[in-house]
């Protein structure tokens, strides 16, 4: 029903100077800006180490990175710490990797929902360390981290148990807490398109944490479900530009 | 929409033969939303609210997962990339808007959001409100109860009013920890619609056939009536 | 060159239940939302008072809502705090309103540049207040005031004069200054298109302070070039949602 | 782009008849911007950078007025509503967005832009940059100088080597009001590029026929050879 996102531009020239950018209609574009396009997931994720602060992009199942997360499982690293609104359902993807003890440490808002099963597990257990974050808090220090603010006050969570070993101060008459921005050594994000310049837009509700979570990390890695290889996005309608993007593989619809 | 704790949501069945019911309170919470509003409606009971919404009430249902003006569930062809707070498939209706976290949260933060609808535990005739946590030793779960109660300009509460075993959920103070303090202005219950005001609950309305000292007993605080 | 930004969807139903929203080829679309539609910029700028602070989008004249600045000049208010990123040049617009001493204080980053004599006549005789506010930093304590923060730290102007007063703390290694929220109790602001729901988009560069602004006042006036009366704009698309936004008006291209 | 004072800007003539052209200066910081950077150039000499990146580099200019993919001056049918920092019309070329200036700045003072170049009254050896006011007793206008100082990964600075006077713009310590405290890591003048180090100025590379001596003289600080 709804028109798709943005417009394109015709192929053309970039730069002060000029370069023609060419594509047949399978191969993917030459990368024109930070973003490197992979052609499978292990070159997508080369490079991920152990201890690793990873996000991973998504609202229950919708615009979750999950050929990624496929992928990080496959790679053996353990130890992580885990930055995500859930913590995963089922016992796939994000389940599965806490089932199989890689995960150190889940910061989330709502970890606990229909299918959490793994999580509970492990929480009960002891074997699983849990921060809980408001998720308005969650995705403004993602920000926070991605704008170059170290902390910030919040009124959310003052006087909760939220709030314990937190500076307060009050502003207008009203109870804040001191917040701190939380970055990560990895982004795991799920986007619709991409073009060369690796700028993405999301699809519908698929948006949520995805360009947020693009800000925060050292290294972003999208996956994206179309690689425009006719053109370029409309300046206009970009929601996440190429300079926040690493790599980018295509997954296909 | 709120996604407080799975123990937020009413009781199936009623405990008391007298009081409305989900529909009445929805019907009557609805009643009370002005034109033009921009509103999130938390899981729960309080998503029956937008069953009742007329379309020329114009009001705007807000998704904290990132859609603002959120349709009703689709009739046929779901689109899975268009889902609720609730993680619910739904549609968007035209003059839609899709944000993503961080925007939506500021919407919600910077006092953008005129109403909020939220499930609870307990509410304190102070507005305290306790609706994410009932035991801290098991993995709770916050999602974005406590950015709305802050951050809403009107706070009310839909919920039965008393728990399962007969407990009072309008209390002098909460035993539950807290999502947030001095926030509700409003509790739309199965027996009652109270405000509370800086002497505490006042019942506007009560279900028919209830008498206030009825609903004194089942309430844990002073409940006064308006004309007092 | 470059496709328009956004899609159009058909016009259709709204809200919970339907209600069809037509309008003719002419005729402005009934509101749908919080933004209503006026017909003259009096309307527009109905209840404005003195001593008000007003932030005025645009970077230079691009994105400027230069009727609106004229209608404020036409009301009479006085004793106006200016927030905008420039302070005016030549004696037209926001320049005028100076020269006319309606404006106490201006808080901006840029007040100095080719043809902002009134303001430098003003300043250097005493008339007028200014607090000069890094580009950032002012464009972030519009944001926090648009999204609840009552104060953050940054390492911008840290050590510099504009330190001067402020809150000082380090935050891994690094010297930050506390900042706080800046709210105004109007903005003034210009957009390329607005549908029934008061949706806005931009134009190119256009965009700069005016959607922070539409977060940041209590009345939020938009100028813009077209009102769609055909259809919404595309949902992922929309840069300012119309929650945001409480008076359009309609000035052409 | 950095909007710094008017008088960041280098004379128009040179004080001395050894010396880089602004056009061999602009030439000499091109060639040391790396593939695919996202770049700030300053109003002023830096804005000349542009002219020298070859478009292999796949360099992205950044406007801090909400530009991502500055491209040239319009060769014709130019589009007012396309302004680069500097109020100049320009062109954005295709990969481009356009951007807000909260996001802009977040862009800057999130550390995502690889490179600022900017122009300076002044640097100190520790890398202390003075660019946007001399007197603040006049009306002072710091645009987005100190947001780039801070947050740009790299800051380069483009100035003449003295003041149309003669005196040293590179020195101990600001006379003029702090941009930022030590946040430049190299200069380049029109006889010298310099890196800022611990141990104060390394001149890499010296204008043809200009000795370290003739250098030193012209400083006001201390000038060492890499090799020292």
């Amino acid at each position: 029903m709804l028109a798709q996102c943005g417009g394109y531009v015709p192929l053309g020239y970039r730069g002060a100077g000029c370069m023609t950018v060419s594509a047949g209609a399978t191969d993917l574009p030459p990368s024109i800006g930070r973003a490197r396009f992979c052609t499978d997931i292990g070159e997508a994720l080369a490079g991920v180490r152990d201890a690793m602060s990873v996000m991973i992009g998504g609202f229950g199942a919708v615009g979750q990175p999950d050929a990624l997360i496929e992928g990080l499982i496959d790679t053996g690293v353990t130890d992580l710490t885990i930055i995500a609104n859930n913590a995963g359902a089922g016992r796939i993807g994000l389940a599965r990797l806490l089932e199989l003890g890689r995960v150190r440490r889940v910061i989330c808002s709502y970890p606990r929902s229909p299918g959490s099963v793994v999580f509970e597990e492990l929480y009960e257990a002891g074997n699983i360390e849990l921060e809980i974050v408001p998720q308005g808090t969650l995705s403004e220090r993602m920000r926070a981290a991605g704008a170059g603010i170290p902390a910030f006050f919040t009124p959310t969570a003052a006087g909760t148990s939220i709030a314990e070993g937190k500076e307060v101060r009050r502003f207008n008459g009203r109870e804040c807490i001191l917040e701190t921005a939380l970055h990560a050594d990895l982004a795991l994000i799920e986007a619709w398109h991409a073009d060369a310049a690796g700028n993405l837009t999301y699809r519908a509700s698929g948006r949520n944490f995805n360009p947020v979570m693009a800000t925060a990390a050292e290294l972003v890695v999208a996956q994206v479900h179309h690689v425009e290889r006719n053109g370029f996005l409309n300046p206009e309608a970009v929601v996440t530009p190429g300079l926040f993007v690493d790599r980018i593989i295509e997954i296909g619809a | 929409m709120a996604t407080t704790g799975s123990g937020a949501a009413a009781p199936a069945s009623h405990a008391t033969s007298i009081g409305w019911t989900r529909a009445d309170m929805a019907r009557r919470v609805a009643r009370d939303i002005g034109r033009g509003w921009t509103v999130n409606l938390g899981i729960g009971i309080p998503t029956l609210v937008a069953d009742h919404l007329p379309a020329e009430r114009c009001v705007t249902l807000h998704s904290e997962n990132g859609i603002l003006g959120v349709g009703p569930k689709p009739e046929s062809d779901p689109d899975p990339w268009i889902i609720n707070a609730g993680k619910e498939v739904v549609t968007v209706v035209p003059g839609a808007s899709y944000i993503h976290h961080a925007d939506s949260f500021a919407i919600i933060r910077g006092g953008h959001i005129d109403l909020s609808v939220m499930g609870a535990f307990e509410v304190a005739s102070n507005g305290d409100l306790a609706n994410w946590a009932t035991d801290l030793n098991r993995a709770p779960a916050v999602g974005g109860a406590m950015d709305l109660a802050v951050g809403a300009r009107k706070l009310w509460v839909m919920m039965e009013h008393v728990t399962r075993a007969g407990e009072p959920r309008l209390v002098a103070a909460c035993r539950y920890p807290l999502t947030a303090s001095a926030v509700v202005t409003r509790v739309y219950t199965d027996l009652a619609t109270l405000d509370v005001t800086p002497d505490g609950f006042v019942a506007l309305e009560m279900a028919p056939g209830l008498s206030l000292e009825a609903l004194q007993s089942r309430t844990g605080t002073p409940v006064r009536s308006p004309s007092e």
